[in-house]
């Protein structure tokens, strides 16, 4: 039984479901950021496993590209974090409510 | 979610129940165990029960520690810097090749990443100019933030 | 004009100009990291956005971009596809440098006494630089690279009021929605790539065209979808809209008019450009089993209904906005809904005029609400209660920007709905246009509430005199201008618009 | 003499500027703003003339000089798109009436100067700009391509009588004539509209000349036998032929929209010359014989419009009997003789209609204008009882009037004779055919009666006998704007019948017939517009008796001598020293004419009996069902609002939670769609 791109993707699937239920759960500001990178990285494989399947390399070339922005996005995101610790002393993402409805 | 996946060898299926079954099994046995132990032990609470185990020994302080901002800055420098490395790499993998083959000028090659480099440095000069990577502070630094509203 | 004798990467000028402008700004701060010489550093703001205007006003009107069999220059590809320059990516480069302009002038009142200035204006020309390449973007990489870039900024430029809580709630909210977003969105991508093997968006369609990918229907659809999503969260479209109400609330006033209009229109320009070139109607349809408009066609009702229905009742008048700003992302949304295996090219002119329209009078509203916060009048309704007595030309403009967002007659915000409304009939979306009338009739109540506030009403408290600072007055006035402008010029930007969009359906 | 037309436009700009001048500046000139009109006019008046002189050296200008709209809706017949043009036609009856028109207003701008400014009126720059309006409107009307830039200037004309009538809004009785000239008229203009919007729906087009002119497109519908709206072609072309109708019998003061113009004398007695001679009320009556291809079309169209007209003819003669004011009397007249003219177009007599236009525009002109010298003298005092014996004191008023009298009376050799005698002469030999228009001829025959009489009890009450009052025997000076303008209209008065005496050329066989030959294209003409072309149209049969010269002769003796005798009762009654109202004989027929038939009251009475009642009902519906719709509708949409704001819970958990749901609500409807499930 060989490894088939279709292991990868469910793989990948599985990644990305881990990384949506994370969001879905948890109230941690970086529990948070972390999950998403978890569905990025999914994508990740995704790509490679692809680039692998088609014989063109533009997929894993892009992966490189979205893990450096994934980088980028998660430096944004602590900053935020930072921020958001400061004026609500806590990293609850459930905590800031003054703006709804 | 059983979309229109064709997957190609329709055949190994059978080895996929199997997987699956054993994956079931799998996640069955621990939380049957974990179920069982949630019936039958005694329930005692206590405060020490709920300290962090430090080998023995009683903990003192905070389980956060809080570290200096400045960690955090060079943290962050050092994560986009180095992620930055992995977009050096493909070029560098293909830059012998590139110099060598008529096809491609060495402008061509050397200029785009030169071009990025430089816009790295920017930014690095930057974050330098403005103390990110000032490891103590300056007292012209002291003197602005106190001035700062 | 040499024009044709430069290589064919200068025709991404007016992106590349926002960009070096921003290492400039990079430059600037890093001589003098201390002073805050706010007249030099939004000057070169809005200088380097007026160039990048300039350029590809330029562009287009010397025919870059335009197919040669319409006598012009030819679509340009930049870096073997990777970008495209033509009609399309000019008119929304017009777009977001135009806005772009103007939030740097208002923001030199706005941000006067503000610790990180020369951050705020440089992360607003990253960010309109990543919406201009937007507008350029011809793959899949460089469109995700380009969003991110226009993405990050926003984030950073949403919380940039560090100690103020709405300020980082609403950036706080804006990125976390914005991340799972692009998560989805860059899972889509990965998925489309599965299915077809490329990620140029011409290859997709060969590849979809020649039928190779209806194997992978499934994985092409939910890819599909998950575009969409990316899309949408771009420009705050239902399910994806939940982070703009807060997001606006909370931002700086000029940086909501950024983010509302020029951000908005660059999530449009790429939804336009992937879902005509890349995926088209009936081949993807026989390969996924359903039109993809079925999708914008439910958004676009959903979206304007919720966002018209939403702002109805708010008593914030920035939140007013945002959520009307919703609504009118409904409105465009229309461009896609009515696009079809044989035409749709008038109903995307509409949806692209709309959004040139939108780029003026939603940019001066929200800088209306940019010129109270620096008064300190307040943020409700109440507060604006006979702001028309004490500054009569702004609250005459802003009268101009409501009358033109609730789309009364003679104003330019009529023209693009009424083409939008004729445009849906006309593909058969009675449904669509149905919505279209009463979201517009509902969204006169709350428009014409703030014009009656402050024209109308009587002022809760005595007010002096109020200062009239010059930059933010200068943008308000020219967006108004432009708005009124429009009228006599709605001619050539409908057809600029309805080439754009026949060339892309072609 | 091409080159000529391209100066078209400005006869009818110059009264624009002059408009704008007096609006602007009008109260730092010298004059009020006067000279302004009188230079405007004047060179109206000139470029007119040169248009005549082009058009009878056998050039014609239809020119389209700006598009506003372009439809593309296929019409009923088929035609592809309209387009909504400003254009210019200047065909011989447009030559004619602009010279008409500039002329008469050049001389009443004049006339104005003794009249307005010499007596210290206050808001003479409105007045001046408002007749430059009106007369900006008159002409653009007058050379109007198209049937909707008529409409349009139609309506402008409305509008600048409102303005005009309503000079001096400080009395209490003006403002109300102004809104009742205003609202009757325009009662008759929303008829008018359909019938712009029927014609235009019809036929794709509103053209007056041309191949694709709307007259052309009916007539070959008519060939076709074509169904139009479910109606046959030829009964179509009639009902829409008779909702224009509406706005010219609201215009042109025919009965039942009468009622406004004698109230309209509440105006300036100048507003009132230019109204009644070449402006207003002309419109309606210019109306008809500039589409008079499209009513020839529809031979019950035009006996309605005769009978009408007759009917008119007679109807305000006998109101005019029994009037004390002086510009009341020559209102009935004028409405009886716009009758006479209507009467002339509906038999056909297109030649005789316009020919009594011109007449008309000439002595009606000159009477009002003479009616104002002698309010002028009488220091602004109207009643004809109060006057007297000014034939001495004013010779040069009495004169000019006088001739403007026999005119108006029909007396030969004066030129209201020889259009009115041709008009009844058309309408007699079609009569002899048709009881309909026999009928109506009967009627104005009568009338002839009527207007002889009324016209010179109002000569000798105003001139002859004694002075009756202070201010007669010590009459106000009149200096020479006034007497000017009296001298050249007495003059055309008198003369101006030379253009078409019919009868003399039937009887001795000459071709003196110019107004004929000029209108039948015979200088030059537009294909399509002339005489001959509307005569081929026309259905009417017309016979003799015993022979035409006979019938000439009978036709003019009878009416001459109705006339002769109508005035000759008129100076038994009232050529006396001491004349005494003789109202008791006339009964209970008194009271019922100086209340102008009841028409006022009946028509009062249907508004506040039937139209308010109806809109009180809409009143309430609108108030309770339509506003109750609305409210509810708003309450509703509110308060889904509120509701539906909800879902923005500020959770951004919430918010992720929504969105995965919404991407998965829409996952499953594409998935269900498109069967990705099965």
């Amino acid at each position: 039984m060989t490894v088939g791109v279709e292991h990868y993707v469910l793989l990948s699937m599985a990644l990305f479901a881990i990384g949506l239920f994370g969001i879905l759960t948890r109230r941690n500001a970086l529990m948070f950021l972390m999950s998403v990178e978890l569905m990025l990285n999914a994508a990740n494989i995704n790509l490679i496993a692809f680039a692998f399947y088609h014989g063109n390399l533009s997929g894993q070339v892009f992966a490189l590209f979205t893990m450096a922005l994934a980088a980028a996005e998660v430096a944004v995101g602590l900053g935020i974090i930072l921020l958001l610790y400061r004026n609500f002393r806590d990293v609850d993402v459930t905590v800031p409510t003054t703006m709804r409805w | 979610m059983c979309m229109r996946f064709k997957l190609p060898n329709v055949t190994e299926m059978n080895d996929w129940i199997a997987i699956g079954a054993l994956a079931l099994v799998g996640v069955l046995i621990p939380l049957g165990m974990m179920a069982v132990s949630y019936l039958l032990r005694p329930s005692v609470p206590e405060t020490s029960k709920r300290a962090t185990y430090e080998s023995g020994e009683i903990p003192t302080g905070d389980t956060r520690v809080r570290f200096n901002i400045q960690y955090y800055m060079v943290a962050l420098l050092f994560l986009i810097f180095d992620i930055e490395t992995v977009l050096l790499f493909p070029w560098a993998v293909v830059y012998l090749d590139a110099v060598e083959s008529d096809a491609v000028s060495l402008l061509e090659i050397l200029g785009p990443m030169v071009l990025f480099v430089t816009i790295l440095l920017v930014g690095l000069a930057w974050a330098w100019r403005k103390g990110a990577v000032q490891w103590a502070q300056t007292p012209r630094q002291v003197e602005t933030e106190h001035n700062r509203p | 004009m040499a024009l044709l004798e430069l290589p064919a990467w200068t025709t991404l000028a007016p992106a590349l100009l926002l960009a070096l402008t921003a290492l400039v700004l990079f430059i600037i701060d890093s001589i003098s990291p201390d002073a805050q010489n706010s007249g030099l550093l939004a000057g070169t703001t809005a200088a380097g956005s007026l160039a990048s205007l300039g350029v590809a006003v330029w562009y287009l009107l010397a025919g870059v971009g335009t197919p040669t069999v319409d006598g012009g220059r030819g679509i340009i590809d930049v870096l073997g596809d990777q970008f495209v320059v033509d009609q399309l990516a000019l008119f929304f480069m017009i777009i977001v440098a135009v806005v772009t302009a103007l939030v740097a002038v208002a923001s030199y009142d706005y941000m006067e006494d503000h610790t990180y200035q020369a951050e705020y204006y440089s992360l607003v020309l990253l960010a309109a630089t990543g919406m201009s390449f937007m507008a350029a973007a011809n793959s899949l990489v460089t469109i995700f690279i380009a969003l991110e870039l226009a993405s990050l900024p926003s984030y950073a430029l949403v919380s940039i009021l560090k100690d103020n809580r709405g300020s980082v709630e609403g950036g706080l909210k804006y990125f976390l929605i914005g991340a799972l977003s692009s998560a989805i969105f860059v899972y889509g991508i990965s998925l489309v790539y599965g299915a077809t093997g490329h990620l140029q968006l011409e290859n997709i369609a060969a590849v979809i065209e020649a039928g190779e990918a209806d194997p992978y229907g499934g994985l092409l659809g939910l890819g599909i979808l998950m575009l969409i999503g990316g899309f949408a969260f771009k420009t705050a479209s239902v399910p994806f809209h939940f982070w703009a109400p807060e997001a606006y609330e909370g931002a700086p006033a000029p940086i909501s008019a950024f983010l509302s209009s020029a951000s908005k229109a660059a999530g449009f320009v790429i939804a336009f450009r992937v879902f005509t070139e890349a995926f088209p109607v009936a081949e993807t349809a026989s390969a996924i089993g359903v039109d993809w408009t079925l999708a914008f066609i439910i958004l676009a009702i959903v979206t304007m209904t919720l966002g018209n229905f939403a702002a109805a009742t708010q008593n914030n008048v920035k939140r007013m906005l945002a959520y009307s700003s919703i609504g009118h992302a409904g409105y465009a949304l229309i461009g896609l809904a009515g696009i079809s295996a044989g035409g749709g090219e008038l109903v995307m002119g509409a949806a692209m005029m709309h959004l040139f329209v939108y780029g003026f009078m939603n940019t001066g509203a929200f800088l209306f609400v940019a010129l109270a916060e620096y008064w300190g009048v307040g943020r409700t309704f109440e507060d604006y209660n006979g702001l028309g007595r004490r500054a009569p030309v702004a609250c005459f403009a802003l009268a101009i920007f409501m009358f033109s967002l609730a789309g009364i007659p003679p104003l330019g915000g009529f023209w693009s709905k009424y083409f939008l409304f004729t445009g849906a009939l006309e593909a058969g979306l009675i449904v669509v246009a149905a919505a279209l009338v009463i979201n517009s009739a509902l969204s006169l109540y709350y428009y014409s509430r703030l014009v009656k506030a402050v024209w109308i009403e009587e002022p809760v408290t005595e007010r002096d005199g109020l200062s009239q600072p010059v930059g933010l007055y200068a943008a308000i006035v020219v967006a108004a201008v432009m708005t009124l402008a429009l009228l006599p010029l709605f001619g050539p930007v409908a057809d600029t618009a309805v080439d754009a969009a026949t060339a892309m359906l072609a | 003499m091409e080159d000529v037309f391209n100066y078209a436009p400005a006869i009818a700009l110059f009264p624009l500027v002059a408009f704008v001048v007096a609006l602007t500046f009008g109260k730092y000139m010298p004059k009020k703003g006067a000279l302004a009109g009188i230079i405007a006019t004047g060179g109206s008046l000139a470029l007119s003339v040169l248009m005549l002189v082009a058009v009878a050296s056998g050039e014609v200008y239809h020119e389209t000089l700006y598009q506003w709209a372009i439809g593309d809706a296929a019409s009923e017949i088929g035609a592809d798109g309209i387009e909504f043009t400003f254009g210019i036609l200047i065909d011989p009856l447009a030559a004619l009436m602009l010279v008409i028109v500039s002329l008469i207003a050049f001389l009443v701008h004049i006339f104005s100067l003794g009249y307005m400014n010499a007596e210290g009126e206050t808001g003479l720059p409105r007045y001046y700009a408002s007749l430059g309006l009106f007369t900006f409107s008159m002409l653009a009307f007058v050379y109007a391509d198209n049937l909707l830039m008529a409409f349009m200037f139609f309506e402008l004309v409305g509008l600048c009588s409102y303005l005009l009538i309503g000079f001096w809004f400080r009395t209490r009785s003006a403002p109300s004539a102004a809104k009742k000239a205003f609202l009757v008229t325009r009662f008759g203009d929303y008829f008018f509209l359909l019938g712009v919007v029927a014609i235009a729906a019809t036929f794709g087009t509103v053209a007056f000349a041309g191949d694709n002119s709307f007259v052309a497109a009916a007539e070959s519908a008519i060939d076709n036998g074509d169904t139009l709206f479910g109606f046959g072609a030829e009964t179509w072309v009639t009902i829409t032929a008779l909702l224009v109708l509406g706005g010219v019998i609201g215009k042109s003061a025919q009965f039942p929209l009468h009622t406004w113009l004698p109230d309209a004398m509440e105006g300036p007695t100048t507003v009132s010359a230019l109204i009644h001679a070449a402006t207003m009320v002309a419109a309606g009556v210019y109306l008809v014989a500039r589409m008079f291809g499209y009513y020839a079309l529809s031979p019950t169209a035009l006996a309605i419009i005769a009978f009408v007209g007759g009917f008119t003819a007679l109807f305000a003669a006998t109101m005019g009997v029994v009037k004390d004011d002086i510009k009341q009397v020559l209102a009935y007249s004028t409405i009886s003789q716009y009758g006479y003219m209507m009467l002339g177009l509906g038999v056909g007599g297109y030649v005789a209609g316009v020919f009594h236009l011109m007449n008309h525009a000439f002595f009606k002109a000159l009477l009002f204008l003479g009616a104002g010298a002698v309010i002028v003298l009488m220091h602004h005092e109207q009643d004809m009882w109060k006057m007297g014996g000014l034939k001495d004191k004013a010779p040069i008023t009495y004169y000019t009037f006088l001739a403007g009298a026999l005119a108006l009376a029909g007396i030969i050799p004066f030129s209201g004779f020889w259009s009115k005698d041709e008009i009844l002469y058309d309408a007699l030999i079609v009569g002899l055919e048709e009881p309909v228009i026999l009928a109506a001829y009967a009627m104005a025959l009568v009338a002839v009666f009527f207007t002889g009489f009324y016209t010179f009890r109002m000569v000798f009450l105003t001139f002859h006998g004694e002075p009756r009052s202070e201010a007669a025997e010590d009459p106000h000076d009149i200096g020479w704007s006034i007497k000017a303008p009296l001298v050249v209209l007495g003059v055309l008065a008198l003369v101006a019948g030379i253009a078409n005496l019919a009868p003399v050329a039937k009887l001795a066989h000459i071709d003196i017939t110019f107004l004929e030959h000029w209108l039948d294209g015979e200088y030059g003409a537009v294909e399509g517009l002339t005489y001959s072309a509307y005569g081929e149209l026309l259905a009417f049969e017309t016979a003799y008796i015993g022979g035409e010269q006979l019938t000439v002769l009978i036709a003019a003796g009878v009416s001459l001598l109705l006339a002769f005798s109508g005035a000759g009762l008129a100076w038994k009654l009232y050529s006396v020293p001491e004349p005494v109202a003789h109202k008791e004989r006339l009964g209970g027929a008194r009271q019922t004419l100086e209340s102008n038939y009841y028409q006022d009251e009946y028509q009062v009475w249907l508004a506040e009996g039937f139209t308010q009642p109806l809109a009180r009902a809409a009143d309430r519906f609108d108030q309770t069902v339509i506003d109750g719709v609305v409210n509810s509708v708003s309450t509703a949409s509110l308060f889904s609002s509120s509701r539906l704001k909800r879902i923005q819970t500020g959770l951004v958990t919430n918010y992720a939670a929504l969105l995965v749901a919404g991407f998965i609500g829409l996952l499953l409807v594409l998935g269900y769609v498109g069967g990705w499930f099965l």
